[in-house]
């Protein structure tokens, strides 16, 4: 039952893993322990530095969903314009995408064995 | 030859169905082909049925005692799809209804759902 | 959809009835005839229809509710199934009052004859649950899109 | 105890009769009250869930079941007609699995709808429905019979597309339910013209019995073109993706969730068709290359698709699709690899890391619709950019995303881990290629849900929602807690559940011999 679960490669214990998970907890919460227990109370520790300008109220500071990722997406800009084109809701090219899957497969399977 | 022709009309019909739902607009039109594409399996399915000329419809008052009759199950099968047929195309139609009534459209390129 | 001429809503009501035996008939004679549950179903459906078409769908929508035929169409269903569970002695599905000479329990006579109408055991009773289930299930259906469709329906499809 | 033997021998045609006689007595019972009525159904529900479990245990210790309907006298007809002409439930290893997740699936789903569905209109036709989804999965994974499958697939497509549009009053749920009846209809039908094509060459539906005589000749063939390719739509593969996040976000949280397990129902058929029906009668090469090329099409696609999404269940319906690609990458490599030695050396524990995939993703997958569920039923929006700061309030609604979220993204200890790291190793031996694909989808998965939990669980409180954002009520934490619970349980004992379910279950897939055996014995 707490037996290590075979991979094929090799073997993968979660209980072993948590075990370790929490020594190196410990270990951390030790090391935490050992500093300098002033370091808290420092001025405007954690305060956000805006170039100089007045601090936003946080509830406008909030970083949106869609400006997550947005270098990302823009860097692979060629990669999502035709993939966002080929989603465009329409149920005709649903049906027709299933139409050419199996046309494609019905090339694989059934020609290799008329030739 | 002229025992394949209810098999080619049945596959026909499949195509003309399949050829409405991918290249009509209109969702009432998708929605016959789909009706379509039922009726031409249906047909194929009672065609199955009847092999060799001159077997007799499978009504058990009527069977003789010598002599083919049809295959019943294709039958049974035909019916149980047809029933099937009844409540996908019920269905499918009251959504188109719905859909007309919130959008005023039933083009199948203006929904909303998309990407 | 509103009242049409008054030659149709009579038409109407004097073939009403006979669709409704011929629909009847074809349920009962299920195991003997081509037809049965459903197709009997369907035929007095067509009939309520034929009613609806004839005197618009606020008027019969008064007479017929939805919710009685949602309520008849589920005890169809659960005829249907209970008669199936009736036979889970044995298994599932099994013909517990073939030949036991009960309402529908005659032995079935073989070779050309003309037909009795009191055999099969449970396969009546089936195409009888199967025949409520249809008809109350299609009127359902019909009447519903009817209602749904009619000028003074909310807009927002609510209620 | 004769009365529990007779409990189990009856056992797999109670799991679908108990449903379907509770749906129709809903309506029933639903005129007594909500509370009568929501207790009828969890309760049938927990019947179901309990007779499943006992059904499973002894058919992985006993071996197979076969339930033959309408039968005095098995399988054999009075007349000593031997073709199998009944109609047969035939349950193995691998039928079971499925069930208990479907059936798992299911009661989460209706304990979690005790409290979502508020709707004045319809709720005893929303459990109606519900229950009869609950029929059609069970049908497609007990049966075994081709035309029955056919039945039980359009049984499971009318009720959840009904489902899906079951807050008719947004126009986006008619559209989304009308897409997938559609495509739903057409893959179905092309599914009965393959039977069809079967039954006119062998006169038997029995899907045992075509299987021993099948021949692969060029019918064949086009019966399997058909039959792969619709059941592949089904479960929502790459390119015949697009209904997937159209209907999963129309319908309700725990449809949608019920939804992802029924499309596993189809991932079963399909796996049933190439492993049994099929098997090595066929190129078992070219298909499941096929099988795979989906996958990895799934898993990539489905992925990079998740990452701009906006809409919360538009995202989480594209990662399922792109964890349904682990799933068929996992269990193909299997079917590429059946009849050679490259089998026993890792192809049965890749298709041993694609089934236990699937019990894992119904699970987290599940837990994420029902946390977006939990969302929506207080902010009211599926919106991502509308949502921010409910993890002040929403505490155990986020402390369960985080489960959910670290289980589909693979990080250990969860469950996703363990099944993952199966799929990784084997899969790296039958190609690397693949694997290294594999792992790179899952550091994306891992961004889109940091992306999720970034945008609503974290920053400050919004003010637009000061007093909305609660807690959900206990119906509705009661079934994510169950679920999350799963999911960590999975996740620590994973070799309780590998070695219990999944390794005789892909056995039972594997094994085509004894499935044919069963039915056809010595004729």
């Amino acid at each position: 039952m707490f037996g290590p679960l075979e991979t094929g490669a090799g073997y993968w214990t979660p209980l072993v893993w948590v075990g370790s998970m929490v020594v190196v907890v410990l270990v951390t919460l030790v090391i935490r322990g050992l500093g300098e227990r002033t370091a808290k109370n420092t001025h405007m520790k954690g305060d956000p530095f805006m170039s100089g300008n007045p601090e936003v109220s946080k509830e406008n500071s909030h970083v949106r969903a869609g400006n997550i990722y947005w270098g990302f997406l823009k860097a692979m800009e060629p990669y999502y314009k035709p993939l966002m084109k080929w989603h465009n809701g329409n149920v005709n090219d649903y049906v027709l995408m299933f139409i050419m899957v199996i046309a494609v497969l019905l090339l694989a399977i059934v020609l290799p064995g008329v030739f | 030859m002229i025992a394949n022709i209810p098999y080619i009309a049945a596959m026909a019909m499949v195509v003309i169905g399949i050829y409405a739902c991918v290249f009509r607009r209109n969702l009432i039109k998708v929605i016959l082909g789909v009706a379509l594409i039922e009726s031409g399996a249906n047909m194929f399915l009672i065609t199955l049925g009847y092999r060799g000329l001159g077997s007799i419809a499978p009504i058990y008052t009527n069977a003789p005692a010598t002599g083919n009759m049809t295959l019943p199950i294709p039958q049974a099968l035909t019916l149980t799809s047809i029933v099937i047929g009844v409540a996908v195309l019920a269905l499918m139609i009251s959504f188109a209804v719905s859909y007309y009534k919130k959008t005023g459209t039933l083009d199948t390129r203006k929904g909303v759902l998309k990407e | 959809m509103s009242e049409m001429s008054k030659i149709t809503r009579t038409v109407a009501s004097l073939a009403f009835p006979f669709i409704l035996i011929f629909g009847l008939y074809v349920i009962i004679h299920g195991h003997l005839t081509p037809g049965g549950g459903f197709q009997g179903g369907a035929i007095v459906a067509s009939a309520c229809v034929m009613l609806l078409v004839a005197y618009g769908s606020e008027n019969v929508g008064k007479r017929l509710k939805e919710e009685h035929l949602s309520t008849l169409e589920s005890v169809g269903a659960l005829g249907f199934i209970g008669l199936a569970f009736a036979g889970i002695g044995t298994a599932f599905f099994y013909n517990l009052f073939a030949n036991t000479g009960g309402l529908f329990g005659n032995t079935v006579e073989f070779g050309i004859n003309a037909g009795d109408l009191n055999t099969s055991g449970v396969i009546p009773w089936m195409n009888i649950a199967v025949g409520i289930k249809v008809m109350a299930g299609l009127t359902a259906i019909v009447l519903t899109m009817a209602i749904a469709s009619n000028k003074h329906f909310d807009k927002e499809g609510e209620e | 105890m004769m009365f529990m033997d007779w409990i189990l021998h009856n056992a797999p045609v109670l799991i679908l009769a108990l449903p379907l006689l509770a749906a129709f007595a809903t309506p029933l019972v639903g005129k007594l009250g909500k509370w009568p009525r929501n207790v009828f159904v969890v309760s049938v529900a927990v019947i179901v869930e309990a007779l499943v479990i006992y059904l499973a245990s002894d058919v992985i210790a006993n071996g197979m079941h076969t339930y033959v309907f309408g039968a005095a006298s098995g399988i054999l007809l009075p007349s000593g007609y031997s073709v199998p002409v009944r109609i047969i439930f035939q349950v193995d290893a691998m039928s079971v699995f499925m069930a208990i997740i479907s059936a798992t699936v299911t009661l989460a789903g209706i304990v979690y709808s005790w409290a979502f569905v508020t709707d004045k209109q319809g709720q005893s036709k929303y459990y109606t429905l519900l229950l009869m989804m609950a029929v059609g999965m069970f049908g497609m994974e007990f049966t075994g019979d081709l035309f029955n499958m056919f039945v039980f697939l359009e049984i499971l497509s009318i009720a959840s597309c009904a489902l899906v549009a079951f807050r008719i009053s947004f126009s986006e749920s008619s559209e989304g339910a009308l897409k997938y009846m559609v495509v739903s209809a057409v893959g179905a039908l092309f599914v009965l013209i393959a039977i069809a094509l079967l039954y006119g060459q062998y006169n038997v539906l029995n899907l045992a019995a075509v299987g021993s005589a099948i021949q692969f000749t060029a019918l064949d063939k086009i019966a399997l073109v058909l039959l792969v390719s619709a059941f592949a739509m089904k479960c929502g593969a790459v390119p015949m993706h697009m209904w997937t996040p159209d209907a999963y976000s129309a319908a309700p949280a725990p449809i949608t969730m019920v939804l992802v397990s029924a499309s596993q129902a189809s991932m079963y058929a399909l796996f049933r068709i190439a492993f049994t029906l099929y098997g090595v009668s066929m190129n078992t090469g070219a298909v499941g290359w096929f099988i795979i090329i989906l996958g990895v099409l799934s898993m990539f696609i489905g992925v990079t698709m998740a990452l701009p999404q906006k809409d919360i269940k538009r995202l989480m319906a594209y990662h399922a699709i792109s964890q349904s690609g682990y799933m068929l990458l996992g269990v193909g490599v299997g079917l590429a690899t059946l009849g050679s030695s490259a089998f026993n050396e890792y192809g049965l524990t890749a298709m041993k890391g694609g089934i236990f995939h699937i019990i894992n993703h119904a699970m987290y997958k599940g837990l994420l619709f029902l946390t977006a569920g939990a969302i929506y039923y207080r902010l009211n929006t599926r919106n991502l950019n509308k949502m921010g700061g409910l993890g002040h309030t929403m505490k155990w609604t986020a402390a369960f995303f985080i489960i959910g979220a670290l289980a589909i993204a693979g990080i250990p200890p969860f469950n996703g881990f363990a099944s993952k790291v199966l799929i990784y190793e084997s899969v790296f031996r039958f190609s690397p290629l693949l694997s290294i694909i594999a792992m790179l989808v899952s550091v994306l998965t891992l961004a889109s849900f940091v992306k999720v939990f970034h945008s609503a669980f974290m920053g400050p409180r919004l003010p637009e929602y000061e007093g909305v954002a609660k807690e959900v009520p206990w119906p509705m934490f009661v079934a994510m807690a169950l679920l999350a619970a799963i999911v960590v349980a999975m996740g620590l004992f994973p070799n309780l559940i590998v070695d219990n379910l999944v390794t005789p279950a892909a056995q039972a897939l594997a094994g085509r011999a004894d499935y044919l055996n069963a039915v056809m014995g010595g004729a």
